[in-house]
């Protein structure tokens, strides 16, 4: 799974961190629809990848992202309770704690990624959460200086 | 099928499963294909050349600022290709016998001068026309031709020639490879047998120069909501650019009017008509998406922002968009006749101050009333009008969609003033009522 | 046509010339109009504020008064027909009043029964006379002259009793200027108040509404001013004068003083010259005759 | 893949009028989209939902042969059933179309930053013809309707949908938690805009309803598990006496679980003194000529209102929203008791007597003097109990005076919140919910009655406050979907669900507890053992091949490697092709 | 805004409704558009026609009755001709003014002018100088105005108290 990061590297000052937000299609990627209508603006940075629930969402969708030069991984669904399929979401956050695990051993700060839970009606909590990633990974820095 | 005691039927009595809907809007379109989708035939009247209604001109919808066009392409799409309906545009109902599973009805079908079957909607005839005039779709700010498609996502997507405004110069007629054109076209009476009707006849826009105090038709830059949603939106004759008629500029200042022609008992329009408040909300909150820098305010009697969504919009509108609401009504506007500019007078209810206001726009945002056509259709169907001219239900909580009389039925706007998700609802609903009689018919 | 003339009490004192002006214009139109003796203050304002059945008392006695020459009644100020239709509409439409008046008139052997009509000057013009037939009475039509209208609020409202014009967007001076060759200027406040009423209780409140009327008029470039109510008139003229006054007068004029040269009536039976901001140039605007 | 064949991909960009093109550069989009790998054919229009659009991508699938449709415009979430159908009009399968969003997430959110919205624009594109290449062809499946549908809830909104329903001809089964049906409205006595009281309106509705032999009533009951999915529902009911379980088989639900009128414990002296009452209990209280103090019985002389009772509250959850129905149920309840009384206050923040009729019921109100006050919003007014009496004190903006009166009974307009069991309710019939806690629709204005589940309904004020009249007109209109469905006797189901690939399962259950359906289990009869998801249960929601330690599980439509893929595309792509960063 | 606490009570109200021209009092939705069209407001910010209608609907009678506020409308009635509930202020203030007047709060204005009327028969006897009397001559018009003067002694009778400090309505 681990390939070789094929991003250009690129010097400090143009550096804008990459992010991939992976959001369950029943809240998250709602709220960022409703983050679009009510014209909500946030940093451009993220790349919005929809899948079903959160619970589809494997570790290794995370770490190749990191591997592939993503500076920051967000993952975002149904609040814990509210999940269109009852209970994806809960396993996603099981599985959250040992993939923070992981990230950290392979040498990636784990503030990096994030998980956040932003309902089909709560585009601001959306909105923001991308854009405190987007600050929180532009004061890492660019990925490609600590991935081992 | 077994029945309750209450339904002993009269042989004869349920001859067609057959529906009619009179108007193309979307609760109409609603109607029509929720007994579409049940498997009877829907006729769907519209007297426009397409089906569509008003949210076909609107520009966003509350409370999510959806594009209007966007959400309801697709709806006029599924009705146009529904095998269960037949859409006859242009067309109006004249005559209506019968009763309840047996109705005869006579519909006009107006002569377009196009063969609905022969046009591909190419549109080449309209480039070659020569005639411009202004379109009623665009409320006339922009143009069209005499020959026309009123806009872009028309249903079905046919030319029509305004024979009023045609010079008869027959260039369309020779452009046109298919011969679709037909100068010769009368208009034809077709009859139908239905078992149900349902009447969702709409509304019309309460014409605000009746107020001369608001300067409306008076003055350049006191425009109507509808007007305004035609100006922002991009599909629109300034393509989506706010700007003034006077002078072409942008507006830096704009002013809402909320509650004309609407809670007026002097104007014969005693109800509140519902959508106003939001529809302002939402073009106001427009405004500040089409310029940040703009200066936005509302003037209103109460904000009635009361259906699912509407307040956390009211409230994103004062504090996100930065929308500024005046609780007052406007005593009245005056322009100055150098800058257009138009300045109001208002007193602010929560200060009781009395402020005199320049904006550099004027919107009024009137009530809904009857369309122009309803007393005639109630006429022809026998329905009772309310003083009010909207349409009388026979009983508020059993039958919120029945007309006084049995088998026809009511949705949209046709019985009072509603907004879209309302009117949808209803426009299923009176589906729901009309199938019941329709599935009579099938019991023989 | 013969009409009784209620001059109420300003007119004959203050503003005799609008008097004297109607009287020539409309027996020129054929409007004959007849000393109407023996009358009293309609009761505007102040009794009016003060009870209704005095009220309902002084003006029924005019109406009572009128009844008893089979007589219509026409009123050239705004105040006194405002207070006659008002009272009309009472006396016709409650018994008790009526009775009540009744009883207090029957000392003098009147009694009002309601068959008497109450007509503003604006409404024997529009409505008995026409104005097409002012139009083509004319003789000297106005040279594009450029007139600015102000109604009178107790002229047109409450529209449901007074029953003159569209009171939210009158036109029937503006058509009067029309017909006479005169340019009709819109102007923004036209149907605002000329402040007059205020007078009494707050002199400055009074002046302020008035000058913001005439500076609108000014705005709008209009050459003159033409009115239909005595009061309006006054304060009209008033509110030109003294401190905060603008510095170009704009002449006020009533209609019929306005109509009268175009009619070819002589300038001094209309007593222009007792105008205090002179209509000259309103005057030089008048064109050779028409034929 | 199924097909082995080599992709042919066309792109297709919307301006969506003004909506994207006036900010993202279209025109470069489609440009740098057609050197995309796969890309035959690249375009950009004003409208591609407009039927020219739709005939635009039907003809160039035709010309071009393409076999993978991109169509980059609004939200899926929107369209895709639109695009789908307009492929499969020209013949390719509608799992080979795949939508990017550019407007909601896209220029609708990077308006001021045209160049950043036009590079993640492409980016976008590029990630998805990256997937679209991976796409496969799925086949379309119909499953048959059960001719049945559970109405759960007995307020006005459930008896009338029932009724609806079983007058068309098709069987209901309505299941009510309580002893008996008819929910609020049975119990209200002044309702609007006509002079009834609720038992008029609901005894005739339930006299039916018991008559009906198409109607199975479930009282005293509630619904314990929901399994299945559109059309093939399996509900069961147990009985809250006994315990007793009973299983249905349905095709449609329709969901009218109502509201629950607020507590406003802690607002205006609520709980403090029994003569504080909330307006659903003075609607309960019985309806003859006087009105009694619950404290000591004594004639209520003075009443006072106050509205917006946990509504309209900015910033606390659950109580933002508006509660529509309580201005005019006020103004109805005003004057009615205005006859009987000495004074009636209404305080508030705004009146909205909205409806066709409300405003005529707040004349009526105003013309029987009863007094409206307006409290400004951040200064409510202040509640004191003294030795049993109530005493109001607040600013009325309208005079700038200072007030106080010392009602009988102090009526608080409480919001209508959802009820307390909703969230079982949610999970149960896995429904979405909004802001103001009550369900969510499929579309908020031209969907308001299906939800995300499909073959569910929802009716009433299960979707937001509503009084009775609104709620019976969703009741008939709910009935209409659900009759839709069961009269077409057949509909389409998502062909997305997961599959085992047997060799490479390793048995290990995680999937099997994973499933939140219990829509897998290990086959034990197979050699080798595998994991085996029974199709019909699956919801689609890729728990489990989230979980598969082996990637033994493929979700159909959402594979590992279409996933990948877009990621791949995106970060992978030489950065001068792109045009820059982010 | 005076910060002594008020009891409001609709008994005001129901008074001012049952005198002739006051019945619409309860029709008044507080909407803003009275003062908005009130060239009075305009000129002077203590007027606010709206606001004294709430004053009277919550029953501050004595406030009311003994401000000079009522007696500042012009009786112009834009504000009747806008108003969209079928409200006329003026008439309403004409109400109160009965009401106030019968309790004897008459500004004195109003008492003077009153007076010289109810005297004279008209209002501008005083006025009538020899210098006018010429200008109507001039103008060919009736100089000798013959105003009655005995009517409107036995409506001061009937309708006033001797001292015009009150008057019945």
């Amino acid at each position: 799974m681990m390939t070789e990061a094929k991003a250009t590297i690129v010097t400090e000052n143009d550096w804008e961190p990459r992010i991939v937000a992976y959001c369950c299609n029943w809240c998250s990627y709602a709220g960022a629809d409703l983050a679009g209508t009510s014209r909500i603006q946030y940093p451009p940075n993220a790349r919005i990848l929809r899948v079903n629930c959160t619970g589809r969402i494997k570790p290794e969708f995370i770490l190749a992202a990191l591997d592939m030069g993503a500076d920051g991984v967000l993952v975002s669904g149904c609040h814990p309770g509210d999940c269109h399929y009852t209970s994806g979401n809960l396993k996603a956050r099981a599985r959250w704690a040992l993939m923070e695990q992981v990230i950290e051993q392979a040498g990636v700060n784990p503030k990096r990624v994030r998980l956040q839970w932003a309902s089909a009606s709560e585009a601001q909590i959306f909105a923001d959460g991308v854009r405190a990633l987007v600050e929180q990974v532009k004061e890492l820095g660019p990925i490609v200086r600590e991935w081992k | 099928m077994t029945q309750s005691m209450d339904y002993v039927e009269t042989p004869k009595k349920y001859v067609s499963d057959n529906a009619l809907v009179i108007g193309g809007g979307v609760a109409g379109m609603q109607a029509a294909l929720d007994i579409a989708n049940q498997g009877y035939k829907v006729y769907l009247v519209e007297k426009t050349p397409s089906i569509g209604g008003r949210m076909a001109a609107i520009d966003k919808t509350f409370p999510t600022l959806d594009c209007s066009a966007c959400i309801l392409t697709p709806k006029l799409s599924e009705v146009a290709r529904h095998p269960n309906i037949e859409l006859l545009t242009y067309s109006e109902v004249e005559k209506a016998t019968g009763h309840e599973g047996n109705f005869t009805i006579k519909i006009r079908r107006k002569a377009r001068y196009v063969h609905e079957d022969k046009c591909s909607g190419c549109g080449e005839c309209a480039q070659v026309c020569p005639v411009e005039v202004p379109a009623e779709f665009e409320e006339k700010i922009g143009f069209r031709k005499a020959i026309y498609l009123p806009f872009p996502q028309a249903t079905p997507a046919v030319y029509t020639i305004d024979m009023d405004t045609c010079i008869n110069c027959k260039r369309c007629a020779k452009t046109c490879t298919r011969g679709a054109i037909d100068y010769e076209m009368k208009d034809k009476v077709v009859q139908l047998n239905v078992g149900a009707i349902v009447v969702a006849t709409g509304y019309k826009l309460f014409d605000v120069s009746v107020y001369p105090r608001l300067g409306y038709g008076r003055y350049q830059n006191v425009i109507n909501a509808m007007e305004y949603e035609r100006l922002i939106n991009a599909a629109g004759p300034t393509h989506g650019h706010l700007i003034r008629i006077s002078d072409g500029k942008t507006p830096k200042d704009i002013g809402f009017i909320q509650c004309v022609g609407a809670r007026d008992v002097n104007k014969g329009v005693p109800y509140c008509s519902r959508v106003c408040c939001m529809y302002g909300v939402k073009n106001a909150v427009m405004a500040r998406e089409h310029d940040p820098e703009a200066k936005v305010t509302i003037y209103y009697a109460d904000i009635r922002a009361f259906g699912k969504g509407f307040e956390e919009f009211y409230e994103m509108a004062k504090t996100r968009f930065g929308v500024n609401f005046v609780k007052g009504r406007v005593g009245e506007v005056v322009e100055d006749s150098e800058t257009k500019d138009l300045i109001i007078e208002v007193e602010d209810i929560n200060t009781a101050q009395l402020e005199e206001v320049r904006h550099d726009l004027l919107v009024i945002c009137p009530g809904l009333q009857p369309p122009d056509g309803l007393e005639t259709i109630a006429k022809v169907l026998k329905l009772e009008q309310s003083e009010d001219g909207y349409l009388d239900i026979e009983d508020t909580f059993s039958a919120p969609v029945t007309t006084t009389i049995p088998g026809v039925f009511t949705c949209g706007c046709a019985d009072g003033p509603k907004d879209i998700p309302d009117s949808v609802t209803a426009g299923s609903a009176a589906a729901m009522r009309a199938t019941i009689i329709l599935s009579k018919a099938g019991a023989k | 046509m013969d009409m009784l003339l209620y001059r109420g009490c300003t007119a004959p004192v203050r503003l005799p010339a609008y008097e004297a002006a109607t009287i020539a214009v409309l027996e020129k139109l054929g409007v004959n109009l007849i000393e109407f003796k023996d009358t009293n203050c309609c009761g505007a304002q102040y009794v009016e504020s003060l009870s209704r059945n005095a009220f309902a008392a002084m003006s029924g006695r005019i109406l009572a008064l009128a009844e008893k020459e089979g007589l219509d009644i026409l009123a050239i100020c705004g105040a006194c027909s405002g207070s006659l239709k008002i009272n009309k509409y009472h006396l016709d439409n409650d018994p008790t009043l009526r009775d009540e008046v009744n009883s207090l008139l029957a000392d003098e052997g009147l009694k009002y029964t309601g068959k008497v009509r109450v007509r503003h000057l604006l409404q024997v013009l529009h409505e008995d006379i026409g104005i097409d037939a002012v139009e083509r009475a004319v003789v000297r039509p106005y040279d594009g002259i450029r007139m600015a209208a102000h109604y009178g609020c107790h002229v047109t409202r409450p529209y449901e009793i007074v029953q003159v014009d569209d009171p939210e967007n009158p036109t029937i001076l503006d058509r009067l200027v029309e017909a006479v060759g005169g340019v009709a200027v819109d102007y923004a406040g036209k149907t605002r108040c000329c402040g007059g009423p205020m007078l009494a209780m707050d002199e400055g409140i009074a002046s302020a509404i008035g000058r913001q009327k005439i500076q609108n008029i000014a705005e709008a470039r209009a050459d003159g001013l033409v009115t239909a109510c005595v009061f309006c008139d006054i304060q009209l003229t008033q509110v030109q004068f003294g401190e905060g006054a603008i510095d170009k007068r704009i002449p006020v004029i009533t209609i019929p003083q306005f109509l009268g040269p175009a009619l070819g009536i002589d300038e001094d039976v209309l007593g222009l010259e007792l105008n205090k901001i002179t209509p000259s140039d309103i005057m030089a605007s008048l064109q050779e005759g028409r034929q | 893949m199924s097909e082995v064949e080599t992709p042919r991909i066309g792109v297709f960009v919307c301006h969506c009028g003004h909506n994207i093109a006036g900010v993202v550069d279209v025109d470069k989009v489609a440009e740098v989209a057609e050197d995309m790998p796969y890309v035959v054919f690249s375009t950009h229009e004003m409208f591609m939902c407009a039927d020219s659009g739709q005939e635009l991508i039907r003809q160039k699938i035709k010309e071009h042969n393409l076999n993978r449709v991109v169509v980059a415009s609004c939200s899926p979430r929107m369209h895709e059933p639109t695009f789908r159908r307009v492929v499969e009009e020209a013949d390719l399968n509608r799992y080979l179309f795949e939508q990017v969003n550019l407007r909601e997430h896209v220029s609708w959110c990077h308006m001021r930053q045209p160049v950043e919205a036009t590079e993640k624009a492409i980016d976008l594109v590029r990630m998805s013809v990256a997937r679209a290449a991976k796409l496969e062809a799925l086949p379309i499946k119909k499953v048959e309707v059960t001719p049945r549908t559970l109405v759960v809830g007995s307020g006005i909104a459930g008896l009338t949908a029932a009724l609806d329903i079983a007058d068309r001809g098709f069987e209901v089964v309505i299941v009510e938690k309580d002893k008996v049906l008819g929910g609020a409205v049975a119990k209200w006595t002044h309702l609007f805009p006509s002079d009834q009281i609720g038992e008029q309106v609901i005894e005739p509705l339930i006299d039916r309803i018991m008559r009906h032999e198409k109607i199975e009533v479930v009282r005293d009951s509630k619904v314990v598990n929901f399994e299945g999915y559109i059309g093939n529902f399996e509900v069961t009911i147990q009985n809250n006496p006994t315990g007793a379980e009973r299983t249905y088989k349905v095709g449609t639900v329709i969901v009218a679980t109502g509201f629950e009128p607020f507590r406003p414990i802690g607002y205006y002296g609520y709980g403090e003194s029994p003569d504080v009452v909330t307006l659903a209990e003075l609607q309960e209280m019985p309806r003859q000529y006087e009105l009694f103090k619950p404290s000591d019985g004594k004639p209520v002389k003075k009443i006072a209102f106050i509205g917006c009772v946990g509504s309209r509250e900015p910033g606390t959850k659950g109580h933002e929203h508006c509660s529509r129905h309580c201005c005019s149920a006020v103004a109805k309840a005003a004057s009615d008791l205005r006859q009987r009384c000495d004074e009636v206050l209404v305080l508030y923040q705004d009146i909205r007597t909205y409806g066709r009729g409300h405003e005529e019921m707040h004349r009526l109100a105003r013309g029987r003097n009863v007094i409206y006050s307006k409290f400004p919003p951040d200064q409510k007014p202040q509640v004191t109990i003294r030795k049993g009496k109530v005493r109001l004190n607040w600013f009325d903006v309208l005079s700038e005076d200072h007030l106080q009166f010392e009602p009988d009974l102090l009526v608080l307009a409480s919001a209508m919140v959802p009820p307390s069991d909703i969230e079982e309710t949610a999970n149960l019939f896995s429904l979405t919910r909004s802001a103001d806690g009550f369900f969510n629709p499929e579309h908020i204005k031209l969907a308001p009655l299906t939800t995300h589940t499909a073959g569910i309904m929802i009716a009433g004020a299960a979707q937001a406050a509503k009084n009775a009249h609104e709620s019976a007109i969703d009741a008939s209109g709910a009935a209409a979907k659900a009759v839709g469905l069961m009269a077409r006797g057949k509909v389409e189901i998502e062909s997305t669900v997961a599959q085992v690939i047997p060799e490479l399962c390793s048995t290990c259950y995680t999937c099997v507890s994973a499933c939140p359906y219990g829509a897998i289990s290990i086959d034990k009869d197979a050699k080798p053992q595998a994991a085996r998801v029974t199709e019909a249960k699956c919801h689609g929601c890729g728990t489990c091949a989230g979980g598969c330690p082996s990637s033994a599980i493929v979700m159909l439509h959402s594979t590992d490697d279409q996933i990948l893929a877009m990621v791949e595309a995106y970060l992978c792509t030489p950065q001068e092709v792109t045009g820059g960063n982010a | 805004m005076t910060n002594e606490i008020h009891t409001p009570s609709s008994e005001f109200a129901r008074e001012v409704a049952s005198v002739p021209g006051g019945e619409a009092i309860n029709k008044c939705i507080q909407c803003g558009i009275c003062t908005a069209s009130c060239m009075v407001a305009r000129a002077s910010e203590k007027y606010r026609p709206r606001k004294i209608i709430q004053k009277i609907l919550i029953g501050k009678r004595d406030e009311v009755l003994r401000s000079d506020q009522p007696w500042f409308c012009m009786t112009c009635r834009m504000c009747e001709e806008n108003c969209q509930e079928g409200v006329s202020p003026a008439e309403i203030f004409h109400a109160v003014r009965f009401i106030a007047a019968r309790e004897g709060h008459i500004p004195n204005v109003f008492r003077n002018t009153l007076d010289t009327v109810l005297t004279d028969g008209w209002l501008l006897k005083d006025a009538y100088s020899d210098f006018i009397e010429d200008e109507r001559d001039d103008l060919g018009l009736e100089v000798d105005l013959r105003f009655n003067d005995g009517f409107v002694k036995r409506v001061r009778e009937r309708y006033f108290s001797p001292d015009m400090r009150e008057a019945e309505v």
